[in-house]
């Protein structure tokens, strides 16, 4: 186990580096020189102010050079300092990071649960009336876009029903402590969680409801039958634990997903999480931000995945150390 | 064939078909129905559907015709689905082929370096892409089509390497035919049944890509597509509904449509599953 | 009073399907401690039987008549639930892949308390205890480890045998097993046939035994039944079917099962040395970024030489390394070292671009047919491919490719179909027309006939034998089957652990098997001499 | 008209003890207020940052010399009273009494000293300019008195203490460091009626209320909330639903105001601008082909619905300005002003004397937000009408600073702030001089006419009673040359609950402080 977890570790590691460099050239190909960026930001500038502007944040060294300063910064867990918001990129993130991987975790889990639950459902009724409620339902999901979701249970649920907040993360001013507060996050956490976890909640849905139907075909579901296991113990026993893996395989495949479609929601929710900050930093043009949440929620896939990955050693006894 | 008849046997997968080819119907003939381009102020602003026999879904914010978006809008959201589609196959294929094939080193490298668009959160990708290049209808197909390719690669490569150790193409290889006739003339056409599904639904994700560019104003400016309108009639959801609503309801029955048709594809062409059924 | 009683039964097949019942008529008894073998070739529709019995028929398919007394009572009025009770405590069943048919998520321990559990016997002390004496008995090793094992950890052979452990979980009055052997190996197989007989004779259970094997029939069987197309053309002693057969399927069948005897030897004398491998090695590693895998050696200093019109076996296990040498030889995979002559010409330190033009001197004849055709390519094409590759114009190489179509036994017109529309020992005609299209010397069947039924097995081999003899075709035979072998091979090499522990002409090789391991082999062959006929490989087709 | 003006600064030190505007109502103490400002600002240290967003939130925290009423006369903030010398070169502002830094220090005239005459002339490039260009020395006459000379009489000098332009930084705590980096600037430390509370990145910044204000009695709210929500129909809905008590103006879309005022309690008020007087219009660069052609600039002119403009996609807020001058800024005339009415036959004939070929322009968006962009979308149909082809490119803000500030466009949208006097807010994007690259805010269109610059070169520091004719004279001349396509006085109406009282009681509105802001 702590040989997989190494070797786990070290794979990231090397793909996060890859990403790294990657984003670093990805991100300089834009137009927009960030000095000039800087003092439209001021209302106005002149030649002297963007020089001064460029000196200061080694814009006027040669790429690679600003490269070099960026990995070794990375390596020592310095994602480098925002000219724009005066302060060091690690520390914005910091702020933003827990309601980040709040949101997405809790998405990620609703997803993921809800979605096993109604997947098994529909796949046990298969052809009754429950399955095609879950599978039309599944369809109608996957088939709207997450914004318009977003958009639309603001206007249900917050505006027209008021039964819960529309934006934000909790209630400014309220003065909340302790479990009140965590009660009112809460709160304002199920629009989006549950906005960014539909989507996902009806690909696994689909995806456990195809695996469960091929899994009660296997030869091993018979011998389970075969045996005088009851329905409900071969579907939970033998079916359901062997569909569930290809569902956890997809789930850490679409945990990219989950975290890009985090600046949709946190957009639309004002949800102060990092996904915001990086469309905010985009439209700022504010490279080391941009560089430091690119990476961060590159390692938050990463964490993800390997999370996926010990879920899955824990249900396959098959997956060997290091495989 | 089989397959047609697996699939005519599938009611989603009709339903969807009857969607789609009425989707790409509606593109086809668009600009001989609504000769007048979609930008054009038409009307008064803000007129519901209805309210006037001239616009049969309403005005938008400029009085400009939402049905006439609706249709013009069609032939490019379908369009940018297509051909992001295409150019994600056209990069996505080769690699997965030439990954699953080679082996070895080359399929070690291939693999990682998918791995690490797979890692990359692509949506997010997709923003920075398009942010970068400038919004445009090329930078947006790249865009899509950059994000879109690993599940490509990766299916391409398990069929390939199935395929590879198949007996027909080791016989193949046996029988003295190069490396490069055995992929393309042996091993690809084998595998045009996956991606085909695949690419159907792609092309649906492709669709939702683009509107949700669209959607935070990363759209072409210059192209009517129903992520614009949707984008641009949010703001009015309250009071004037259907500047959004009916763009989306587009996506919803295309995207839906698309799936449906893929699925029943999938089903048709795997027969495993389809008896199942 | 019979344990088992099939009276009149039939069962309907959904109406899309190519007849209307998969079982017509069936009738069939078994006794206490007996064990009746149902016989037949694939589509007989005896597993359909066994499935029956166990109530588990798939939804499509319905008992439209008959009845299914299990001491005397009628399965077929039981409700699911009823039937549920039955299944596992009074009828257990075992399968014919052990690979797949326990569950690889759950602990050996866990799926056989699970028949426990399922019948509410026993408290969870007893289950468990009650299991590791199961384990014993199935004579599986160390049956704390076995127990708390994943599947995936056991061999093949463990695994039947804990499948064995959990269908005698409950004491059944009847075990039905279905081909329970045919994914072994022969010595696997011989020793997993003793148990269950051992098994029968000790608990005095009723044995329902599905095969297509003679060899095994005759291992086992008190009684046999053998199906044609769902309709039972005989029943009787097993004796009495085995040596006097009277109805004509069951003598051609029986006629198509290759004795071990080998035919005498032909007259290779003078002739020419068409293929030389020497000092072959293969050693297949682990790969991977951060892990180095276990050495395997798949191939550890093969030689052997093969004569013009001489047929050379390869016999072994699987995991031998005899598919291995087979692949190595054809360049289809690198062998590490190691000198391969076809004729003169060495062909083991050419790159693969040089090999191809020398590609036509050595051929190959693929296991599986229908895993080797190209579904998309007419057979036609598929035959001409190997010509046109090599230089041949496109029309000549199609009316050769007609020419060879009537040379396998096929009619030249169907050389515009698709590989779908045959059958099974239609397309392994098809796919040594493919080899012959280049005029090769040399031919590697890699398990020609593994994948077909014994009767169409037998016509393949003669077709064989027939172009041998006309083409003068030096043939590297790989194979499992020693019958096959006995009957084809002029001589045969035994491998074992990737190395040849035994190569003699085919008759000393039975008269006199020098190596244990050659020994272990032969005797494993079920039904040895008592079943199998010397094949009239030179009649007619 | 000049001379009573002197009259009436001067007038400004009586008036200096009246409270403004005449209240009605007694104020009631007590409350939070919660606003709503679009974008996140970057800092809250508004002597390094004018971002709109930092003034709104800054502008509680910091305070300059002086306010400005509606009418842009200056009232006393952190000045007490102020003196004009005869020749208009010398002013003397008596700072008042009892003023303390949030820190605790006090406030003196060496504070005014080190931000007008160090920080400000380093950091601000709204002040760099007059420091440095009209000021001859800024000098300390005791602790609590502040005189600056100037080189000559330069008229707007008065209106430069607004506090987004000045705002005066405690000198203990930035002198002899670097001020970009100086972890004060996190906790930002003024004189204003409110304090810096707490700032939580992405949802909210917290003020509380400085309870030893100089101005006694203020302000009335404990806290105020500045909340971030980025997408703008969410910030719509977050009134609607009640999170927010105020909304900015630009922090919902122009035609989202209209269905708000509509709601109980709402009103809604165009007013506090008028010392920014946003004036927006369409950049041409003259340098790109046809576009320096004067004719076709005015067939362009003509075939822009500028009414339709106003009243679809500004939802009918604003005014159709004449010429560079906004109506709300000094120095307004239309006196001999040519006009341009929308016209769709008379711009196809001044297209097609121009020699117009066909020839696609590219129209640079601007990324402010759905107005914006409808905006760009009814001129191109507009254009497109008459013949001419127009393509939008879209971009984002970097983007959009970039290419304009380096020229690299045909149209584009700009808006600018007037800031009370041409010589300041409105020379700098005519005059020759200002062709720089590397401000989006220059002359981008790079027009050049000797003639335009002598006059606003000599109306700057001519005689206030000179000026009015030498700037008639100006717009006379641009209104004729269309250097740039005039489009509409801006008005962003600010909403909020009818029960705020007193929001906006000053020339910059919600930029400036809240002392006055009361909830009933």
């Amino acid at each position: 186990m702590l040989r997989f977890l190494l070797s786990r570790f070290a794979k990231g590691i090397v793909v996060l580096l890859a990403i790294a460099i990657l984003n670093f050239f990805l991100i300089r190909l834009a137009p927009g020189d960030p000095a000039v960026v800087m003092a439209g930001e001021a209302g106005a500038a002149d030649q002297a102010f963007l020089d001064q502007l460029r000196t200061r944040f080694g814009l006027d060294r040669p790429l690679v050079e600003q490269l070099g300063i960026y990995l070794k910064g990375i390596a020592s867990l310095d994602l480098g300092f925002s000219y724009r918001q005066n302060r060091s990129v690690a520390s914005l993130i910091g702020e933003r990071l827990p309601a980040t991987l709040l949101l997405t975790g809790t998405a990620f889990a609703i997803s993921l649960g809800l979605g096993i639950l109604f997947g098994a459902l529909a796949a046990a009724r298969a052809g009754r009336p429950a399955d095609t409620l879950i599978t039309l339902g599944a369809l109608v999901f996957y088939a709207t876009p997450l914004f318009w979701i977003a958009l639309m249970s603001q206007i249900v649920f917050s505006l027209k029903l008021g039964l819960v907040p529309n934006v934000g993360y909790e209630t400014i001013g309220a003065g909340h402590t302790g479990f009140a507060r965590a009660l009112d996050i809460g709160h304002h956490l199920i629009l989006p969680a549950l906005t960014l976890g539909l989507f996902f909640t009806a690909l696994y849905a689909r995806m456990m409801r195809a695996s469960m139907l091929e899994t009660a075909g296997a030869d091993y579901v018979r011998t389970a039958r075969a045996k005088g296991v009851g329905p409900a113990a071969v579907t939970r026993r033998h079916v359901a634990r062997n569909a569930v893996l290809p569902v956890v395989t997809l789930a850490g495949l679409q945990a990219g997903q989950i975290v890009g479609g985090a600046v949709l929601t946190e957009t639309v929710f004002a949800w102060p999480g990092i996904g915001r900050l990086m469309f905010e930093a985009l439209a700022q043009r504010d490279y080391q931000v941009l560089l430091g949440v690119f990476f961060v929620s590159s390692a938050m896939v990463v964490g993800f995945n390997i999370l996926t990955d010990l879920v899955y050693r824990l249900v396959d006894p098959r997956i060997e150390a290091g495989a | 064939m089989t397959v047609l008849r697996q699939f005519a046997r599938n009611r989603g997968a009709l339903i969807g078909l009857a969607i789609l080819l009425a989707v790409v119907a509606v593109a086809m003939v668009g600009p001989w129905w609504f000769p007048q381009s979609p930008w054009r102020m038409a009307g008064r602003p803000f007129l519901a559907p209805g309210a006037n026999e001239r616009f049969l879904l309403g005005t938008d914010a400029l009085g400009r015709d939402v049905a006439a978006g609706l249709v013009h809008g069609a032939r490019v959201s379908l369009g940018i689905g297509l051909v992001s589609t295409a150019a994600a196959l056209l990069i996505g294929v080769p690699l997965g082929a030439l990954a699953g094939y080679a082996g070895g080193i080359v399929d070690d490298l291939a693999m990682r370096f998918t791995e690490l668009f797979q890692t990359i959160p692509s949506f997010a990708l997709a923003i920075v892409l398009v942010a970068i290049l400038q919004p445009s209808i090329g930078s947006i197909v790249l865009a899509i089509a950059l994000v879109s390719w690993p599940p490509v690669t990766r299916l391409v490569r398990g069929e390939v390497l199935s395929l590879r150790s198949r007996d027909y193409v080791l016989a193949a290889r046996t029988l003295g035919q190069s490396t490069t006739r055995i992929v393309f003339g042996v091993v690809l056409p084998n595998t045009v049944a996956p991606i085909i599904v695949m690419a159907s639904l792609m092309v649906a994700s492709a669709i939702l890509l683009e509107s949700a560019l669209s959607f935070l104003g990363l759209g072409d400016p210059n192209l009517m597509t129903w992520g614009y309108m949707i984008g641009a009639g949010r703001t009015r959801l309250i009071d004037a509904w259907w500047i959004s609503f009916f763009p989306g309801l587009a996506i919803f029955l295309t995207v839906l449509a698309l799936n449906l048709v893929g699925e029943g594809l999938s089903d048709a062409l795997n027969p495993r599953l389809a008896r199942e059924r | 009073m019979a344990v088992l009683e099939v009276d009149g039964l039939t069962l309907a097949l959904p109406t899309s399907g190519d007849r209307a019942s998969a079982i017509q008529n069936l009738s069939l008894t078994v006794e206490r401690g007996e064990t009746l073998c149902v016989v037949g070739e694939s589509g007989s529709g005896k597993s359909m039987t066994a499935l029956a019995v166990m109530g588990l028929l798939p939804r499509t398919v319905q008992a439209t008549a008959g009845t299914i007394r299990l001491d005397g009572r009628d399965l077929l009025k039981l409700s699911e639930r009823e039937m549920r009770d039955v299944r596992g405590r009074e009828v257990s069943m075992i399968f014919q892949e052990p690979m797949t048919s326990l569950n690889p998520v759950m602990r050996v321990s866990d799926q056989i308390v699970e028949a426990f559990e399922a019948h509410g016997a026993l408290d969870a002390r007893r289950r468990r205890d009650r299991t590791r004496e199961l384990i014993a008995e199935v004579g599986l090793p160390d049956p704390e480890a076995i127990a708390r094992a994943y599947p995936h950890e056991l061999s093949g052979g463990q695994r039947q045998r804990v499948m064995i452990a959990m269908a005698l979980a409950m004491e059944p009055k009847l075990i039905i097993a279905d081909e329970p052997t045919t994914a072994l190996d022969v010595t696997t197989q011989a020793q997993i046939l003793r148990l269950l007989d051992g098994l029968r004779k000790k608990h005095g259970t009723a044995v329902l035994f599905i095969t297509h094997d003679f060899g095994v029939v005759s291992e086992i069987a008190d009684r046999v039944a053998v199906l044609q197309h769902g309709i039972c053309v005989e029943t009787g002693r097993a004796e009495d079917v085995l040596r006097r057969p009277q109805h004509d399927y069951t003598k051609r069948l029986l006629a198509a099962v290759p004795s071990l005897i080998p035919p005498p030897p032909k007259d290779l004398r003078g002739a020419a040395r068409a293929f030389d491998v020497s000092g072959l090695s293969k050693t297949y590693k682990g790969r991977g970024l951060f892990r180095r895998g276990r050495e395997v050696k798949a191939a550890d200093d093969v030689s052997f030489a093969i004569q013009r019109g001489e047929t050379l076996g390869l016999v072994g296990e699987s995991g031998s390394g005899k598919s291995t040498v087979g692949r190595c030889v054809m360049r289809l995979i690198e062998p590490d070292s190691g000198s391969i002559k076809v004729g003169d010409v060495s062909i083991g330190g050419l790159s693969q671009r040089q090999l191809r033009p020398l590609r036509r001197r050595i051929q190959m004849v693929f296991q599986d047919p229908f895993a080797s055709l190209n579904p998309r390519r007419t057979v036609g094409r598929i035959i001409a491919e190997g010509p046109i590759a090599q230089g041949v114009p496109k029309a000549e190489a199609m009316a050769k490719a007609r020419t060879l179509l009537d040379l396998v036994g096929l009619r030249a017109e169907v050389a515009s179909r698709f590989p779908h529309e045959f059958s099974g020992g239609q397309r392994q005609r098809i796919g040594i027309a493919r080899a012959l299209a280049l005029d090769p010397e040399v031919l590697v069947a890699d398990e020609p006939v593994s994948a077909l039924d014994v009767s169409v097995q037998a016509q393949i081999l003669a077709l064989m034998q027939d172009l041998q003899k006309r083409l003068g075709l030096a043939i590297l035979f790989v194979t499992h089957d020693l019958r096959v072998a006995a009957q084809m091979c002029d001589r045969i090499a035994v491998m074992q652990k990737g190395r040849i522990v035994e190569l003699q002409p085919t008759a000393a090789l039975f008269r006199d098997p020098q190596h244990a391991y050659t020994r272990a082999l032969l005797a494993s062959v079920p039904g040895g001499a008592n079943v199998g006929a010397r094949l009239d490989l030179a009649g007619p087709l | 008209m000049s001379r009573s003006w002197i009259r009436l600064l001067s007038a400004a030190t009586l008036l200096a003890a009246v409270p403004l505007p005449a209240l009605a109502q007694a104020p009631k103490s007590g409350g939070a207020l919660q606003v709503v400002v679009t974008p996140e600002p970057p800092m809250l240290m508004q002597g390094l940052n004018q971002n709109g967003p930092t003034n709104m939130i800054a502008g509680n925290i910091y305070e300059s010399l002086l306010r400005y009423d509606e009418k842009l006369q200056p009232m006393p903030s952190l000045a007490k009273s102020w003196e004009i010398s005869p020749d208009q070169t010398v002013y003397t502002f008596r700072l008042q009494e009892g003023v303390t830094w949030h820190d605790g220090k006090p406030f003196t005239a060496d504070d005014v000293v080190f931000t007008l005459d160090k920080f400000l002339r380093e950091v601000h490039p709204r002040w760099r300019p007059i420091v440095n260009g009209q000021v001859k020395a800024i000098e300390k006459v005791d602790d609590l008195t502040v005189r600056v000379s100037l080189k000559q009489p330069f008229g707007p000098f008065l209106l430069s203490q607004e506090v987004a332009s000045a705002p005066i930084v405690p000198k203990h705590v930035y002198e002899g460091t670097d001020y970009r980096a100086n972890p004060a600037n996190n906790t930002p430390v003024g004189t204003g009626p409110m304090k810096f509370g707490e700032w939580r990145k992405g949802s909210f910044v917290k003020l509380v209320r400085n309870e030893s204000y100089w101005d006694k009695g203020r302000p009335y709210l404990d806290e105020m909330y500045f909340q971030f929500i980025p997408d703008a129909a969410a910030r719509a809905t977050a009134y609607e639903t009640g999170r927010v008590d105020v909304l900015t103006g630009g922090a919902v879309e122009i035609f989202d105001v209209a269905r708000l005022a509509k709601l109980p309690n709402t009103c809604v008020t165009t007013k506090g601008w008028e010392m920014f007087a946003p004036h927006a219009w369409v950049s041409v660069n003259l340098k790109n082909g046809i576009l320096g052609n004067k004719q076709f600039r005015k067939a362009m002119m003509h075939a822009i619905d500028r009414e339709f403009g106003r009243d679809v996609v500004w939802s009918g807020y604003g005014r159709i300005p004449t010429g560079p001058i906004s109506s709300k800024t000094k120095f307004y005339s239309n006196d001999g002003v040519p006009t341009y009415s929308y016209d769709p036959k008379k711009a196809k004939e001044l297209v097609a004397a121009s020699g117009y070929k066909g020839e696609v322009i590219r129209f640079l968006g601007l990324p402010y937000g759905e107005t914006w962009s409808r905006w760009a979308e009814a001129i191109k149909q507009n254009f497109e009408e008459v013949g001419i082809k127009m393509e939008i490119v879209s971009t984002d803000v970097p983007g959009w600073t970039q290419r304009t500030s380096n020229f690299d466009f045909d149209l584009t949208f700009n808006f600018l702030y007037q800031l009370g006097d041409p010589a300041t807010g409105v020379a700098r994007s005519y005059v020759s001089s200002n062709i720089v690259k590397g401000n989006p805010f220059g002359n981008v269109g790079q027009y050049s006419n000797p003639e335009v610059d002598r006059l606003f070169a000599e109306a700057a520091v001519a005689p206030a009673e000179k000026r009015q004719e030498l700037y008639t004279r100006v717009q006379q001349i641009l209104a004729d040359d269309l250097p740039v396509l005039w489009l509409l006085e801006l008005d962003f109406p600010t909403v909020h609950r009818c029960n705020v009282k007193d929001l906006v009681s000053t020339a910059v509105g919600i930029n400036d402080s809240a002392k006055n802001v009361w909830k009933q």
